[in-house]
C-alpha cells in the first residue's frame, strides 16, 4: 500500500509537467482531461488509502530519500499518514477533483487553460505534500508551493495590472507570515534538534515544562505562520484582493485547502500549542476577533466573491478559536465542512458570475433564481450551512461542536464571540442570496444570464450540495489518537448551547430577511449618510487595515526604495571619483608648458629640500 | 687670521648661484636664460675652487675645468637651439615654446 | 689677499645683478663678462691662477665671444630692450625673486651653521698639480670629456642648420602606400 | 688589461661612435650607419662576458661591479632597441639621419660610465655625457616645432640641474675634502654636517630631476610628448636606468646619504610621485604624455626601495627596473612604429590609436601588453615589479608608501584601460597613422614583438631575473 | 597532471578560437563549447574517479583529494601549487557548466569578432579555475587578477551600450579598479603573512599550509585579516563596496553576466572559505559580527535597489548582493550546516542568476530593451520565456524544492545557533526577496501588452539551456546529497579551523531575552 501514498502527489506533478512541458501544443479539452485526471487519479489512491486507513488505522511513514544531511540537519523527504493528514488529503484530492472538474466548464474558451490546469496541478501537488510531510521543512516545501500556487493563480488574468498585484499582495502577505514560520522552525531545530514533526512533538514535553519562554515563543512563530496563510488578523488583508483569480481558484484554494493550512498547522503541531497555553490563547483570541472583524466586513460587500471571502476569513476564525479552545478535532471537523460547503458557495458564485457574463457586484444582479436554479439551490444549501441552520446542515454540527468545546473549556468569550458570530454569518448569508438572487435583475447581464449546463457544471455542485447538508457531517474525520480527545462535558449543556445557537442562527435570517426585504429603503438611507455611512465605509473597506498598511508599510518602502533608487551608497565612491579628477584637473593646470614656470617649481622642490634637511637633524 | 674663510667663499658662491637662478625664473628672453644657465655652472666652479684650495687639492680645480667644458659645450648647444628658436617662431620668449601643455 | 677676495666678490656679484636685471642683451653679456673677470679674480685671490686664467681665456674669452656672435647675428635691437623693459614687471620678477631669496637664506644660513673652520690660505696650487690629476688618475674623465664635446658639437651641426630638411613625403604619395598596403 | 677588460664595453661603444662619425664624413648610409651601431653595441653587450670575468673591478672612478654590468647591460639593451625603432622610425626622414646614432651611442656610452661611476666627477660627467647628446636627439626633428620645443626645454632645465648638481657636489666636497664616493661617505660620518647634507639634498635634486620626481617633473610630459619617438624611449629607459643605479649607488651601497632626513624626503618625494603623476595622466589624450606622467608615477613606486635601502632593496630595484625598461620599450616601440610613416608629428593622440587592434592585431597585442605590465597585471612583467616594491613596503613596514602605491595603482588603472579599450574600439574611419604594413617583419617589429614575449616571459617565468638581482642584492645591500 | 589541464584547456581552447576566427564565425563556438565540455567532463571524470569523503580523522594528514607542484620563484618559495578538494572540484564543474552556458547563450548575440570574444570568455573561465586550484598565494592571486583583463575586454568590446554610448567602458572600468585595487590590499595581506612566516622561521613561502600556521600577534591578524576580507568584500560583493556590480552586470553581455554572477562572485566566496577563516580563525571571529552585519545590510540593501530598478538586468544584479549577504552571513556563522549551506547557496545563486540573466538577454535580443517600462504584458507574447522567467525567479526568491531554497536555509538553520538575532533579521530579507523577484514578473510578464504581436519563441538551443538550467536547480533543490558529500570534507575542514571556539558571547540567547 505504501506506493499509494506518494501517488497521491506525484500524479498531479506529473499533470503539472506534462502540461507545462506541452509548449502549448495541447488543445483546451486535452488540458482539462490530463488535468482533471490526475487529480481524479489522486483522489482514487486517496480513496484507496481512507479505505486501508479505516481498516487499520496506522500511522504509516514513507520516505522516499534523505533530502539533506548535514550534521544533526536530516531532514528527509518523508511522508507520514495519519488519521489528521488523511481527512485532509481527502478534502484536498475530493474537493480538488470536483473544482478541476467545474473549471472544464468555468474556464472554457479562456486563453492558456493549460497554464491554468497546470497551476491549479501544481497546487494540489503542493497541498498534498504540505499535509503529508513528517517533517517542519517539507511541509514548509508545501507550504510555500500553495502560496506560489496562489499567486500563479491570482494573477491568472494577468493582461489587468491589478489582479497582477492583487497576487503580489497575496504571495508577500502570506510570505510574511511565512518568515515568522522559517524563524520557528530555525528555534525549534536549534532547540530540539530535529525538523521531523514527530521527534519534535515527542521531545518538547521533554525538554520544556508548561508555559516555558521558548515553547511559547516558538509557538507563537507558528502561530505567525498560521495567520498569514489562513488569513487571519493582522495579515488578513491580501484574501479579499486574491478573488481576482478565477472562481474555481478561489473555490479550492482560498476557500477550501490552502487557507486552512494554518489550521492543520496548528492542529499538527498541538502539543507545542499545548505546552504554550498562552499562545493558544491568543490563538483563540485572533480567531474571535477575525470572526467578528470578518463578519462585519463581509456585511458591507457588495461583490459577491468578496462576500465569501469575508465569510471565508470568518470561518476560519472559527477554526481558530476552535484551536484556542483547544479543541482540535473540533476545528478540523470545521474545516472539512466549511471545505464544503465554502466550495459549494463559490461554485455557484462561479456559476452566477459566468452565467451573467462576469458581472459580480450583486448591486447589477438580482432576481437571478429563477433563471439559474441549480446555482440557486447551491446557495441556498451553502448559505444555510454558512449559517449553520440547525439540524439539516453539515456547518450547524461542525460549528456547535466549536461552541460547545469553547464552552466547555470555560472560554466563556471566545463562546460569546462564536455566538455573535454565527449571528453576523447568517445576516450577511441571507443578504448575500437576497441581493443576488431576488428582487429585480438591476443589469443586462443579470437580464440576460444563460445557466451552465453540462456535467461538469452540474456535478460538482450537486455532490457538494450532498456534503454541505446533514451528510457531510456523519463523515467524521478519524482524528481519534492523532488529536487529544474532546473536552467533556455535561451533556445537558451542550443541548442548551445547541439551542441557543439554533436560535441566534434563526435569529440572525430573521433579522436580514426583515432588513433586506422589508427595510431596505430604510438601510439605504441608513448607509449613505451620516455616521451609518461612516461605519458601512468602514465595514466595507475591512476595518481600513489596508489604509493602514498601505501608509504605515508599503508607502515608506517605496519610498525608501526610490530614495536609494540610485545607489547613494556607490554615490559615495562616485564623489571620490570626482575629487580625483578635480586633483587632476588643478595638477594639470601645473602643467603651463612655460619654461620659467617649470623653473620656478624645480627652485622651489630644491628649496623645500634644504629647509628640511636644515630642520630635520 | 690669515686668509679667507671656506664659508665665506661658499656664500659667495651661493649667493651668484641664486642669482643664478633668480635670471633663470625671471627672463623670458632665451639669452638671458642661458646667461643665467652660465652664471650658475660658474658658481658652483667656484664652489669648486674654493673647496679645492681650502683642502689644499687640484680636485678643486680639475672639477671646475670639467664645469668649463661643460658649459661650452652646453652654450653651443644652446646657442644653436637659440637660432633655430629664432628662426622658427621669430622670438627668443621662451613662453613661446609652451605649445605642449596640459 | 682677504681684500681682493672681497673686493671682486662684491664686483661679480654686483655684475651678475646687473646681468640679470638688464634689458639690453649686449649690456648684459657685457656684465656677465665682468662679473666672469671678477670671478676670476677671485681665484687668483683664493690661489688658483691656473683656474683664473682658464676662466678668463675660455669662460670670458671663448663662450662670451660665442654669445656675443650670436647676439650679433640676431641683431638685437631697440625693440628687444622696449621688449624687455615690458616683460620686467614687478609682477614678473618679485615672486621669484623671493623664492631665490628663500633659497639663498636657507644656503647661507646652512653655510654659517655648518662651517667647518676652514680658512683659505691662498697658497698656489699649480697647474702641473692640476695637470698631474687630469693625465693621471682622472685620464678617463678627459677621454670622456671628448666624446662629450664630440656629441655637443653634432649636435650644435645638426641643430644649427638654417635650411630645414626636406619637406616629408606628401600626402599622394602616403595614399598611394596606404593603397598597397 | 683588466683595467681595459672592464671598460671595454664603454671602449667598444666609443669606437663605435667615432666610427659611425667617419662613416658619416666618408658617406652617408643609413641602413650601414645602424649596422655598424647595432654591431658595435652587441659587441659592447657581449664584452660584458668578459667584463664579468674580471668584476668586481675599481680604479678611483669607476667600479666595474655586478651593479655596473647589470646598469651595463640594461643600457645596452636600451640603447639596442631605441637604435632599431630608430632605424623603423627616420626611414622617412628626409634630413640627415645618421647623426641620430652618434648621438645615441655617446649617450650610451654616458650610460655606461654613469652606471659604474663611483666618484663624483665620472657621476657628473657620466650624466652629461647622457644628457648633452639627448638634448640633439630629442631636437632632432628641429623643423617640427614640438621636437625644438622639447630640446630646448630639456637643455635649459637639465643644466639648470646639473648646476644644481654639481653645487651640491662642491658643498659636499668643501665639508669632505673627496669626491669618490667611499671618502665621501667616511668624510661625512654619522651626523653628515649640515654642508654635506644641503649638498645631498642639491644632488637629489639633480638626480630627481632626471628622474622626473614630483616637484622636478614638468618638463616631462613635454619633452616625452615633443621628442622624436626614439629619443623619448631612451630618455624613458636607458637614461632613467643609468640614473637610478647611480643613485642606489649613493644610497644603498655607499650610503653617503644616511640620514634620516634624506630618506624621509625621498619617501615624500615617492609619495607625491606615485600620487600627482597617476593624476596628472588621467585623462590625457596624448598617449606619449601619458606615458611621460606614468613613468613619473613608475619612478615614485621605485622610489620605495631607495627609501627602504636594506633587505630587499637593491633586489627589488634591480628587478623593477628590468621590468620597467622591458615594459617601457615595448610601450614606446609601438608608439615609434605607429609614428614612423610621416615624421611630421608624432602619431601619439589616442585617437590616432582608435580600432588599432582590427588593423595591425599583434602591434596592438604588444602594447596591451606593455599597458598591462605598466599597470602591473598579473602574467606581465610588471607585475612582479610591482610584487616587489609591495614586498618590500611591507617588509619593511613603510604603509603609507604602500597605501600610495595602491591608491596610485588604482587611479593609474583608470588611464591605462582608457588606452587600452580605445585599442579596440571599432575603427571611426579617420585619420590612420599606422605603421608600415610589413613592420612585422622589420627589425623594429621584430624588437617590439620579442620585448612583449619578454614581458609575458618575464612575467610568468621571472626566476631568472630574481636570481641575478638577489646576487647583486647580496653583493651590494 | 590533471590539474594543469583543467587550468591550461580552457587557455588554449581560447587561442584556438582566436585563430579560428578567419575560417568564419561558426567553428569558434564550437571550439568554445568542446572545451568547456571537456573541461567539464574532465571535472566530472575527477569527481567520479575520487573520493571526497571525510578526510582521516588525525585531520593532519592532506585533505587534497589531488595535488601537483613545481618550483616556480625558488627566491620566495613560491611554488606553482595546485590542489583539489571537493569544494574546488564543485566550483570548477559549476565553471565548465556556466561556461558552456555562456558560449551557448552568445551564439546569437555575439556577432562581431566572434574569435576573440571567446578567447577573452573562455581566458576568464580559464583564471577563475586557476584561482579555485591555487593553493599558493602568490599564484592564487596571480589569477585573481589576472581573470580580471579579459572580463574587462569583455564588457568594454561587447557590452551592451547602456544610454550613453561610452558607459560600458565606465562600467568595465569600475569594475577593473575596484577589484584591482582591492587585490592589491590582499597582497599586502599575503606579503604580510609571508614576512611574518619569514620573520618566524627564516623562510619564504607563500604555500597554503605554511601560512596557515604562522601564529600572529592579534592587531597584526586583524589587520591583515582586513585585507583578504576587503579583496573579497568587493568581489562578493558587501554592501558598501557593491558598486561595480550593478553597472558591470547592466552593460556586460549576457556570456559576461552568467559568468560575473555565476562564477566570478563565488571566487570572493571561495577565498574567503578556503583563505579568510583558516588562516586567521581568531581574528575572523573577533569581526565576524560585523561581518554578518554587513551580510544583513546587503541582504537588505540589495533587494531595496532592486526593487528600484527599471534595467531587468539591474534588478538580477542587485539581487545578486542581496543573496551573497546570506552567503556572508553564512560563511562568518561558521558552522558546518551554514558552511554547506554557503556551498549550496553558492552553487543554486550560479544557476538562478545565469537562468534570469540569460532570459534577459533572450528578452533583450526580442525587444531590444532592458528597460521594464518598456515591457509588461509579455506572457501571452513570449511563450516559454515567461514559464522560465518564472521558474528562475521563483528559485531566486527561495522557493523551497529550489537549490537557492535549501541553500538559504542550510545557512539560516546553520547560523542560528551562532547569531540569533542577524538570522532573525536577515530573515526579513526573504520577504523583499519576494518582493523584488515578483516585481519583476509583475513589471515583464504581467499587465496590459504593449503590443500585441508575438515575440519570437524559444528555439531549440534557448529552450535547451533553460530546460537543463532549470533541471540542475530542482535536482540540487531536491536530490543535493552527492554535492554535500562532495564539499563536507572541505567544509568540516573549515569548520574546524574556525569555528570551534565559542562564538560571540554577545548574541543573546532566547532565555535572556
Amino acid at each position: 500500500m505504501s506506493f499509494l501514498l506518494p501517488l497521491t502527489f506525484l500524479l498531479p506533478l506529473a499533470g503539472t509537467l506534462l502540461l507545462s512541458l506541452s509548449r502549448g501544443r495541447l488543445g483546451e479539452r486535452a488540458s482539462a482531461a490530463i488535468g482533471t485526471a490526475s487529480v481524479g487519479l489522486s483522489a482514487l489512491a486517496t480513496a484507496a488509502l481512507i479505505a486501508g486507513y479505516l481498516e487499520a488505522p496506522e500511522r504509516q511513514v514513507v520516505t522516499l530519500w534523505t533530502w539533506v544531511s548535514v550534521g544533526d540537519f536530516q531532514p528527509t523527504l518523508g511522508l507520514a499518514l495519519d488519521g489528521l493528514s488523511l481527512t485532509l488529503l481527502g478534502v484536498i484530492t475530493g474537493v480538488g477533483l470536483l473544482i478541476h472538474l467545474f473549471a472544464a466548464w468555468y474556464m472554457r474558451g479562456e486563453s492558456g487553460i493549460t497554464r491554468f490546469y497546470a497551476y491549479m496541478n501544481l497546487f494540489v501537488f503542493s497541498m498534498v505534500l504540505l499535509v503529508l510531510g513528517d517533517n517542519l521543512l517539507l511541509l514548509f516545501l508545501g507550504w510555500e508551493g500553495v502560496g506560489l500556487c496562489s499567486y500563479l493563480l491570482i494573477g491568472y488574468y494577468y493582461r489587468t495590472a491589478a489582479n497582477g498585484w492583487a497576487a503580489f499582495k497575496a504571495f508577500i502577505v502570506t510570505r510574511v507570515g511565512d518568515v515568522f514560520l522559517a524563524i520557528g522552525l530555525f528555534l525549534l531545530f536549534r532547540e530540539l534538534g530535529t525538523l521531523n514533526i514527530a521527534q519534535l512533538l515527542e521531545r518538547a514535553p521533554q525538554l520544556w515544562a508548561e508555559g516555558a519562554p521558548t515553547v511559547e515563543l516558538a509557538a507563537l512563530l507558528l502561530l505567525g505562520g498560521a495567520l498569514g496563510k489562513s488569513a487571519q488578523l493582522p495579515l488578513h488583508t491580501w484574501l479579499a484582493d486574491a478573488m481576482a483569480g478565477p472562481t474555481p481558484v478561489s473555490a479550492l484554494i482560498h476557500a477550501a485547502t490552502m487557507v486552512t493550512a494554518g489550521v492543520y498547522l496548528i492542529a499538527r503541531m498541538h502539543e507545542l500549542f499545548l505546552l504554550a497555553p498562552d499562545v493558544l490563547l491568543l490563538t483563540g483570541v485572533i480567531g474571535a476577533l477575525t470572526l467578528l472583524a470578518a463578519g462585519f466586513a463581509a456585511l458591507a460587500q457588495t461583490d459577491i466573491k468578496r462576500v465569501l471571502a469575508y465569510s471565508t476569513m470568518s470561518q476560519i476564525g472559527y477554526m481558530f478559536l476552535a484551536l484556542g479552545a483547544g479543541a482540535f478535532d473540533a476545528a478540523i471537523f470545521h474545516l472539512m465542512t466549511h471545505a464544503f460547503f465554502k466550495a459549494l458557495l463559490f461554485l455557484s458564485a462561479g456559476a452566477v458570475i459566468v452565467s451573467c457574463h462576469h458581472e459580480q457586484d450583486m448591486r447589477r444582479l438580482g432576481g437571478l433564481w429563477r433563471k439559474l436554479p441549480l446555482a440557486y439551490a447551491g446557495f441556498v444549501v451553502g448559505g444555510a450551512a454558512l449559517a449553520a441552520l440547525p439540524l439539516v446542515t453539515a456547518g450547524f454540527y461542525s460549528k456547535d461542536e466549536i461552541l460547545w468545546q469553547a464552552l466547555a473549556a470555560g472560554h466563556g468569550g471566545l463562546l460569546v464571540a462564536g455566538l455573535v458570530g454565527a449571528f453576523l454569518t447568517s445576516i450577511y448569508t441571507l443578504r448575500l442570496i437576497i441581493k443576488t438572487f431576488h428582487g429585480e435583475a438591476k443589469s443586462d447581464n443579470a437580464r440576460h444570464a444563460e445557466a451552465g449546463q453540462g456535467l461538469a457544471h452540474g456535478v460538482p455542485l450537486i455532490v457538494l450540495m450532498v456534503l454541505s447538508t446533514f451528510l457531510g457531517a456523519w463523515l467524521t474525520p478519524p482524528l481519534a489518537g492523532v488529536l487529544p480527545d474532546p473536552h467533556e462535558g455535561s451533556a445537558g449543556w451542550h443541548t442548551a448551547l445547541e439551542i441557543v445557537a439554533s436560535l441566534v442562527a434563526l435569529g440572525g435570517l430573521a433579522l436580514a430577511a426583515w432588513l433586506f426585504l422589508r427595510r431596505r429603503k430604510w438601510l439605504a438611507e441608513q448607509t449613505s449618510q451620516g455616521w451609518g455611512a461612516r461605519l458601512w465605509r468602514w465595514w466595507h473597506h475591512a476595518w481600513g487595515f489596508d489604509t493602514a498598511y498601505d501608509r504605515g508599510l508599503v508607502r515608506p518602502y517605496w519610498r525608501t526604495v526610490h530614495a536609494l533608487r540610485s545607489d547613494r551608497v556607490d554615490g559615495l565612491f562616485g564623489l571620490v571619483a570626482i575629487m580625483v579628477r578635480m586633483t587632476h584637473l588643478g595638477l594639470s593646470w601645473t602643467q603651463t608648458g612655460k619654461l620659467r614656470f617649470y623653473g620656478l617649481s624645480m627652485v622651489g622642490g630644491a628649496t623645500l629640500v634644504i629647509l628640511v634637511l636644515a630642520l630635520v637633524r | 687670521m690669515n686668509g679667507v674663510p671656506l664659508d665665506h667663499a661658499l656664500v659667495l658662491a651661493s649667493i651668484l648661484f641664486t642669482l643664478g637662478l633668480a635670471g633663470l625664473m625671471i627672463r623670458r628672453n632665451m639669452v638671458f636664460v642661458l646667461m643665467s644657465l652660465e652664471i650658475m655652472l660658474n658658481a658652483a666652479g667656484l664652489a669648486f675652487i674654493a673647496g679645492g684650495t681650502a683642502w689644499g687639492q687640484p680636485e678643486g680645480q680639475a672639477m671646475f675645468l670639467l664645469v668649463i667644458t661643460l658649459a661650452a659645450a652646453e652654450a653651443s648647444v644652446g646657442l644653436a637651439l637659440l637660432i633655430q628658436l629664432n628662426q622658427r617662431f621669430k622670438t627668443l620668449d621662451t613662453d613661446a615654446v609652451s605649445r605642449m601643455r596640459g | 689677499m682677504e681684500i681682493a677676495f672681497y673686493l671682486s666678490g662684491l664686483v661679480a656679484v654686483l655684475a651678475t645683478l646687473g646681468v640679470i636685471s638688464n634689458t639690453n642683451p649686449v649690456h648684459a653679456l657685457l656684465y656677465l663678462i665682468v662679473s666672469l673677470i671678477a670671478v676670476a679674480l677671485v681665484f687668483f685671490s683664493l690661489g688658483a691662477p691656473f683656474a683664473g686664467a682658464l676662466e678668463i681665456i675660455v669662460y670670458a674669452g671663448a663662450i662670451m665671444v660665442l654669445f656675443v656672435f650670436v647676439v650679433m647675428m640676431l641683431n638685437l635691437g631697440e625693440a628687444v630692450v622696449a621688449q624687455e623693459r615690458a616683460w620686467l614687471r614687478p609682477r614678473t620678477w618679485l615672486g621669484p625673486a623671493l623664492l631665490a631669496g628663500v633659497l639663498l637664506v636657507t644656503l647661507v644660513g646652512t653655510l654659517w651653521r655648518g662651517d667647518i673652520g676652514l680658512v683659505i690660505e691662498g697658497e698656489t696650487l699649480t697647474a702641473k698639480a692640476v695637470g698631474t690629476l687630469l693625465f693621471g688618475p682622472w685620464l678617463l674623465i678627459v677621454e670622456l670629456a671628448a666624446i662629450l664635446l664630440l656629441a655637443a658639437l653634432v649636435t650644435a651641426s645638426h641643430v644649427g642648420r638654417l635650411r630645414p630638411p626636406e619637406k616629408p613625403p606628401t600626402d599622394r604619395e602616403s595614399g598611394a602606400r596606404k593603397e598597397a598596403s | 688589461m683588466t683595467y681595459l677588460i672592464a671598460l671595454l664595453p664603454l671602449i667598444l661603444v666609443c669606437a663605435t661612435a667615432v666610427a659611425v662619425m667617419l662613416g658619416i664624413a666618408w658617406q652617408r648610409h643609413h641602413a650601414s650607419t645602424v649596422l655598424t651601431a647595432v654591431v658595435g653595441l652587441n659587441l659592447a653587450l657581449l664584452s660584458l662576458v668578459a667584463v664579468h670575468q674580471v668584476a668586481p673591478f675599481e680604479t678611483l672612478l669607476v667600479a666595474v661591479d655586478g651593479l655596473a654590468i647589470f646598469g651595463a647591460v640594461l643600457v645596452l639593451v636600451s640603447t639596442l632597441a631605441c637604435a632599431t625603432l630608430a632605424h623603423a622610425y627616420l626611414e622617412h626622414y628626409r634630413g640627415p639621419r645618421e647623426e641620430f646614432y652618434l648621438l645615441l651611442l655617446c649617450a650610451a656610452a654616458g650610460g655606461l660610465v654613469l652606471v659604474s661611476s663611483r666618484h663624483m666627477a665620472t657621476l657628473f660627467f657620466g650624466l652629461e655625457l647622457l644628457s648633452m647628446p639627448l638634448y640633439g636627439m630629442l631636437a632632432y626633428a628641429f623643423h617640427e616645432r614640438r621636437s625644438l620645443e622639447a630640446g630646448i626645454k630639456y637643455l635649459v632645465l637639465s643644466a639648470a640641474a646639473t648646476a644644481f648638481l654639481l653645487f651640491g657636489m662642491a658643498l659636499a666636497y668643501a665639508q669632505t675634502g673627496r669626491l669618490d664616493l667611499a671618502g665621501l661617505t667616511a668624510g661625512l660620518g654619522e651626523g653628515g654636517g649640515a654642508w654635506g647634507l644641503a649638498g645631498a639634498g642639491l644632488i637629489l635634486v639633480g638626480l630627481g630631476f632626471k628622474l622626473s620626481l614630483v616637484p622636478f617633473h614638468l618638463w616631462t610630459p613635454d619633452v616625452y610628448e615633443g621628442g622624436p619617438g626614439p629619443a623619448a624611449t631612451f630618455l624613458a629607459s636607458a637614461s632613467k636606468v643609468a640614473v637610478v643605479i647611480v643613485l642606489l649607488r649613493l644610497v644603498i651601497e655607499s650610503p653617503a646619504f644616511a640620514h634620516v632626513g634624506v630618506h624621509q624626503i625621498l619617501a615624500v618625494l615617492a609619495f607625491a610621485s606615485m600620487l600627482i603623476g597617476n593624476l596628472l595622466a588621467l585623462t590625457q589624450a596624448n598617449l606619449k604624455r601619458l606615458l611621460g606622467y606614468s613613468s613619473i608615477a613608475h619612478f615614485g613606486y621605485l622610489l620605495v626601495a631607495l627609501v627602504v635601502a636594506e633587505g630587499l632593496a637593491v633586489e627589488t630595484a634591480a628587478v623593477y627596473l628590468v621590468m620597467y625598461v622591458v615594459t617601457t620599450l615595448g610601450a614606446f616601440g609601438v608608439v615609434t612604429l605607429v609614428s614612423s610613416r610621416d615624421i611630421s608629428g608624432d602619431a601619439a593622440a589616442l585617437h590616432h590609436y582608435r580600432g588599432l587592434f582590427w588593423r595591425r592585431p599583434y602591434l596592438t597585442a604588444v602594447l596591451t601588453v606593455a599597458l598591462l605590465s605598466l599597470a602591473g597585471i598579473p602574467f606581465t612583467a610588471g607585475f612582479i615589479g610591482k610584487f616587489y616594491i609591495v614586498a618590500l613596503g611591507v617588509e619593511a613596514g613603510r604603509w603609507w608608501l604602500v597605501g600610495g602605491l595602491i591608491v596610485g595603482s588604482a587611479i593609474g588603472l583608470y588611464y591605462y584601460l582608457r588606452v587600452m579599450v580605445t585599442l579596440y574600439l571599432v575603427e571611426p574611419g579617420m585619420q590612420r597613422h599606422d605603421a608600415p604594413h610589413d613592420w612585422g617583419t622589420r627589425a623594429g617589429g621584430v624588437v617590439v614583438l620579442g620585448l612583449a614575449a619578454l614581458v609575458v616571459l618575464l612575467g610568468v617565468y621571472p626566476t631568472p631575473i630574481i636570481e641575478w638581482a638577489a646576487a647583486l642584492g647580496v653583493a651590494h645591500g | 597532471m590533471t590539474l594543469v589541464g583543467l587550468i591550461v584547456i580552457p587557455f588554449l581552447g581560447g587561442l584556438l578560437c582566436w585563430l579560428a576566427e578567419r575560417r568564419g564565425d561558426r567553428l569558434p563556438r564550437w571550439i568554445a563549447l568542446g572545451t568547456m565540455a571537456l573541461e567539464l567532463l574532465l571535472t566530472l571524470g575527477v569527481w567520479l574517479s575520487h573520493d571526497f569523503s571525510l578526510p582521516s580523522p588525525g585531520g593532519e594528514a592532506s585533505t587534497w583529494a589531488m595535488e601537483w607542484r613545481v618550483p616556480w620563484i625558488p627566491r620566495f618559495g613560491i611554488e606553482v601549487h595546485l590542489a583539489l578538494d571537493g569544494l574546488s572540484l564543485v566550483l570548477i564543474a559549476l565553471t565548465g557548466f556556466l561556461g558552456m552556458l555562456a558560449v551557448l547563450c552568445s551564439w546569437r548575440e555575439i556577432v562581431r569578432r566572434v574569435g576573440f570574444f571567446h578567447l577573452n570568455l573562455l581566458w576568464i573561465l580559464g583564471g577563475v579555475v586557476g584561482v579555485f586550484l591555487a593553493i599558493d598565494l602568490f599564484l592564487f592571486f596571480f589569477f585573481w587578477e589576472m581573470m580580471l583583463v579579459p572580463m574587462y575586454f569583455l564588457i568594454a568590446l561587447w557590452g551592451h551600450s547602456g544610454s550613453e554610448g561610452r558607459t560600458r567602458i565606465r562600467a568595465a572600468t569600475k569594475f577593473f579598479i575596484y577589484t584591482q585595487a582591492s587585490g592589491l590590499l590582499m597582497l599586502v595581506s599575503i606579503l604580510g603573512l609571508v614576512f611574518a612566516h619569514h620573520a618566524a622561521t627564516g623562510e619564504y613561502s607563500f604555500s597554503y599550509d605554511a601560512l596557515r600556521d604562522v601564529t600572529l600577534s592579534e592587531p597584526v591578524a586583524m589587520w591583515l585579516m582586513l585585507g583578504f576580507f576587503i579583496a573579497f568584500a568587493v568581489k562578493l560583493p558587501v554592501v558598501p563596496l557593491h558598486g561595480w556590480l550593478p553597472d558591470a552586470h547592466a552593460q556586460a553581455p549576457t556570456a559576461g553576466s552568467v559568468d560575473l554572477a555565476g562564477i566570478l562572485l563565488k571566487t570572493a566566496a571561495y577565498g574567503m572559505l578556503r583563505f579568510a577563516l583558516p588562516f586567521f580563525p581568531e581574528a575572523s571571529q573577533a569581526f565576524a559580527p560585523v561581518a554578518m552585519a554587513l551580510g544583513v545590510v546587503g541582504i537588505f540593501y540589495g533587494a531595496v535597489l532592486a526593487c528600484g530598478q527599471n534595467d531587468i538586468k539591474r534588478l538580477v544584479a542587485y539581487t545578486s548582493i542581496s543573496h551573497m549577504g546570506f552567503v556572508l552571513i553564512g560563511i562568518y556563522a561558521g558552522t558546518s550546516l551554514a558552511l554547506q549551506g554557503v556551498v549550496m547557496l553558492m552553487v543554486a545563486h550560479a544557476f538562478s542568476a545565469a537562468g534570469l540573466f540569460i532570459l534577459s538577454g533572450q528578452l533583450y535580443e526580442r525587444l531590444h530593451t532592458r528597460d521594464m517600462r518598456e515591457m509588461g504584458g509579455l506572457w501571452g507574447r513570449a511563450g516559454g520565456l515567461s514559464g522560465f522567467t518564472l521558474c528562475f525567479v521563483a528559485a531566486s526568491l527561495g522557493l523551497p524544492g529550489t537549490a537557492n531554497f535549501l541553500g538559504e536555509f542550510m545557512v539560516l538553520f546553520g547560523s542560528f545557533s551562532v547569531a540569533p538575532w542577524t538570522v532573525v533579521i536577515a530573515s526579513g530579507g526573504l520577504v523583499l526577496a519576494a518582493v523584488y523577484s515578483l516585481l519583476l514578473m509583475q513589471r515583464v510578464h504581467f499587465g496590459p501588452p504593449k503590443d500585441s504581436a508575438p515575440l519570437a519563441d524559444l528555439d531549440g538551443r534557448e529552450y535547451g539551456m533553460l530546460l537543463g538550467l532549470l533541471a540542475l536547480v530542482l535536482l540540487f533543490g531536491l536530490y543535493p546529497q552527492p554535492l554535500l558529500d562532495t564539499t563536507g570534507a572541505a567544509m568540516s575542514e573549515v569548520q574546524r579551523l574556525f569555528g570551534n571556539t565559542e562564538l560571540l558571547d554577545a548574541t543573546l540567547t532566547w532565555e535572556a531575552s
